[in-house]
């Protein structure tokens, strides 16, 4: 999976998936699968979500310094 | 029938006369009657003319004889009593004694004249002309006139001789303010007889010269008290009275005023009051002129002081204004840029707290940001495995129902229960395969198959 | 049976095995061999199932941990 | 000033004058003009104390005329 | 500034400056050429005092010598 | 700015741009310019008062000397 | 950025950037350019503010001086 995911579409496909796994619309083949895929989009987002906050509150800290 | 006419010589008559007059008249008589001429003689002896005047005209008239000794007694009385010798045409009161003289013929000769009398006589005379100018509305003419300011110019009527005249020139001339007055003597008689129509010719001439004179004065002085009845006449005092300027009289005298005293303009008792009085006018001119260099010097003085002070006063307060003025409006600059800098050192901590507060309102939106997508991370990192969970909760129940169902429908557990399945030509018996009576069937139980013949066939209800 | 079957494909032939005997449309006489392969697709399934929820849950510990 | 002026109106003007600046009612403008002219009213007033024009002769030759 | 113009004008106009000083009526602006124009009226006044005084002065010792 | 401006006027403009600032109605980019302006009007009015103050102290002077 | 822009222009960008963050309009994608533009604006200010701050007490010095 490429880092050059953006975190809205990264949480976009994530809500998919979870939507498709609760319609019951994965089969059970697919379904570890998608699980992966959403367990490696999980990750992404946390990564992204920490990153813009530390850049952010570098950024306002820099302001207030 | 006519005797021959007794003849008597003149003196026999005139004797007779003066027998029968000297028994008939032995007494002294008391007439009254006007002494019209008086006739005195070199001898000293008098013959008035005595008369009776009704409505103007003579009634009665006789010679009077005064013998030179009664004369000077009577005269003498006269001066004593009435202040004026035995005068003309007047009435008197008179002792006489009826006496004819055989060469001289009838006279009274007159004894005594009561002087009470003729001075009653002068009084009502007095009061006479001073009706008189009353009633003619002159008793106060020459009082009325205005007097001169300046009496400079004086006509005076007086006698060369008069001591009187000297005294009044005397305080005019040598007065030590150096006044200076032009006097005129028009000279007549100021006492006796004649006095009174010398003085208004005297007048008259004045009169004709008028516009030279500024006062008329009348001394007269020294000449005792004697004569002045004068002063009462009519004429002269209506001719005072009448004159266009102020006479003034000072004709020196302590009897009773005479009318023209009363009458005229002023009077003094003596020249020398008079001249006084006059004086006095130019002191009453002179002094204002001294006083008015005086008082213009004085207010004149103050009131350039006063403008000064005044000016001064001005000029402070210009000065004071004006610096009060360029006080006050440096103050409202100083105020004024006081306001510029508190003004602008707001307005750039208001900035400052906008920026503050914008990076603020930053750092929260962000960090909420960062919250809310942190928590949606969150649920859907627990959402995968419970929906994966389900998934495989019911996949699993899935494959358990038909596991089930499968069982179920497996012919073993449905013959185990005690159902049996029987077949015809090794089928199951339906409408397509109908058994017939006689047919052989085979029943298959769950442990054992049974073999039948077709006996009876009924339809199951 | 291949154990490649899908799972998918699998749980299909199971549901028409039930559904055909349950619509009777199954004679006695087919009855019983259709059941055993019924049996045979529900194991298969079974094993399928476990498999992945064990892939599953393993992926999920990955993310928890 | 005219020497015809007579000293009767002069003592007049002179009593105005001085009440005038007595009462303050002169102006400043005024003050030396006034002054001025009450000075020549007293000259003329004091003259006439000591001066006469009158001439005996004269008044004779009138009075025989 | 003309020398004709009378005291009491002047005196009345410089008053009137004075007042309007005072009163605050006056700018700035104005408040030089004022007090210039009152100085004027002020040195004017004084003259004229002055030669009104020399005047009376000189008129009153002539009336006295 | 031109020595010809009128302290009235100058006061005037002084105080509409202190009421201006005061209004918040001047932003940061025109805060200097204004307030520079401010300040040469306040140098302009205390120029104008110190010379009128000197002027007004030089004629009063004369006056008094 | 050009330090030409204006600081009434950075402080509408920077309240319209603040806006959107709070309206929570801006993806954690944008946010950290955002918030790093939002920085750059508020620096900006800052600096005019100072820079203003420092003209006008220069300015308002030499008028206490």
């Amino acid at each position: 999976m490429s880092k050059d995911i953006k975190y809205t579409d990264a949480f976009d496909e994530l809500k998919q998936i979870v939507a498709d796994i609760e319609d019951g619309e994965i089969s059970v083949d697919e379904l570890s699968i998608k699980v992966k895929r959403a367990s490696e989009l999980i990750k992404l987002c946390k990564a992204k979500l920490t990153s813009t906050e530390e850049d952010v509150n570098q950024i306002l800290k820099e302001l207030e310094g | 029938m006519p005797e021959s006419p007794k003849i008597f010589t003149l003196q026999q008559v005139v004797s007779s006369i003066r027998k029968t007059i000297e028994e008939r008249y032995q007494q002294l008589y008391w007439v009254k009657a006007e002494m019209h001429k008086l006739n005195r003689f070199a001898s000293g002896h008098c013959f008035p003319e005595l008369l009776q005047k009704e409505n103007g005209r003579i009634v009665a008239q006789i010679r009077g004889t005064i013998w030179n000794h009664q004369f000077e007694q009577i005269n003498q009385r006269f001066i004593q009593v009435v202040k004026e010798p035995l005068k003309e045409d007047t009435t008197l009161l008179m002792q006489v004694k009826v006496t004819f003289h055989e060469s001289y013929g009838l006279s009274l000769q007159i004894v005594d004249i009561d002087p009470n009398y003729a001075l009653g006589e002068l009084q009502r005379e007095r009061q006479e002309t001073l009706l008189k100018l009353q009633k003619e509305g002159l008793l106060n003419a020459n009082q009325q006139l205005s007097f001169p300011l300046l009496p400079k110019r004086v006509a005076v009527i007086s006698a060369d001789s008069s001591k009187g005249l000297s005294d009044f020139m005397q305080v005019l001339d040598k007065n030590e303010w150096n006044y200076t007055f032009f006097t005129m003597l028009f000279p007549a008689y100021l006492q006796g007889d004649n006095a009174a129509s010398s003085i208004i010719q005297q007048l008259e001439r004045i009169k004709k010269v008028l516009h030279h004179f500024d006062v008329v004065v009348i001394v007269r002085g020294g000449g005792g008290e004697v004569g002045l009845s004068c002063y009462n006449d009519y004429e002269l005092c209506k001719a005072i009275a009448s004159f266009p300027i102020p006479v003034l009289t000072g004709i020196g005298h302590s009897t009773n005023l005479t009318v023209a005293e009363m009458i005229a303009f002023r009077n003094a008792i003596t020249p020398t009051e008079l001249g006084d009085f006059l004086i006095q006018a130019f002191h009453n001119f002179s002094f204002p002129l001294k006083d008015a260099t005086k008082s213009i010097k004085y207010y004149a003085v103050s009131r350039v002081e006063e403008e000064k002070n005044a000016l001064v006063n001005l000029s402070r307060h210009c000065r004071s204004g004006a610096q009060q003025a360029v006080f006050n409006n440096g103050q409202q600059l100083i105020a004024k840029s006081r306001e510029v800098s508190s003004n602008v050192r707001y307005a750039l901590q208001h900035n400052g707290q906008q920026i503050r507060l914008h990076a603020q309102n930053a750092q929260r939106a962000s960090t909420y940001l960062f919250n809310t997508n942190r928590k949606l991370v969150e649920q859907l990192s627990i959402d995968v495995p419970r929906t994966a969970k389900n998934q495989f909760l019911l996949k699993k129940s899935e494959l358990d129902n038909l596991l089930h169902s499968v069982q179920l429908m497996d012919p073993i557990n449905v013959l185990k229960r005690g159902f049996s399945i029987t077949t015809l030509n090794g089928k199951t018996i339906k409408s397509t395969n109908k058994a017939q009576k006689g047919d052989k069937i085979i029943t298959k139980t769950a442990n054992f198959s049974i073999e039948s013949e077709v006996t009876e066939i009924t339809k199951t209800p």
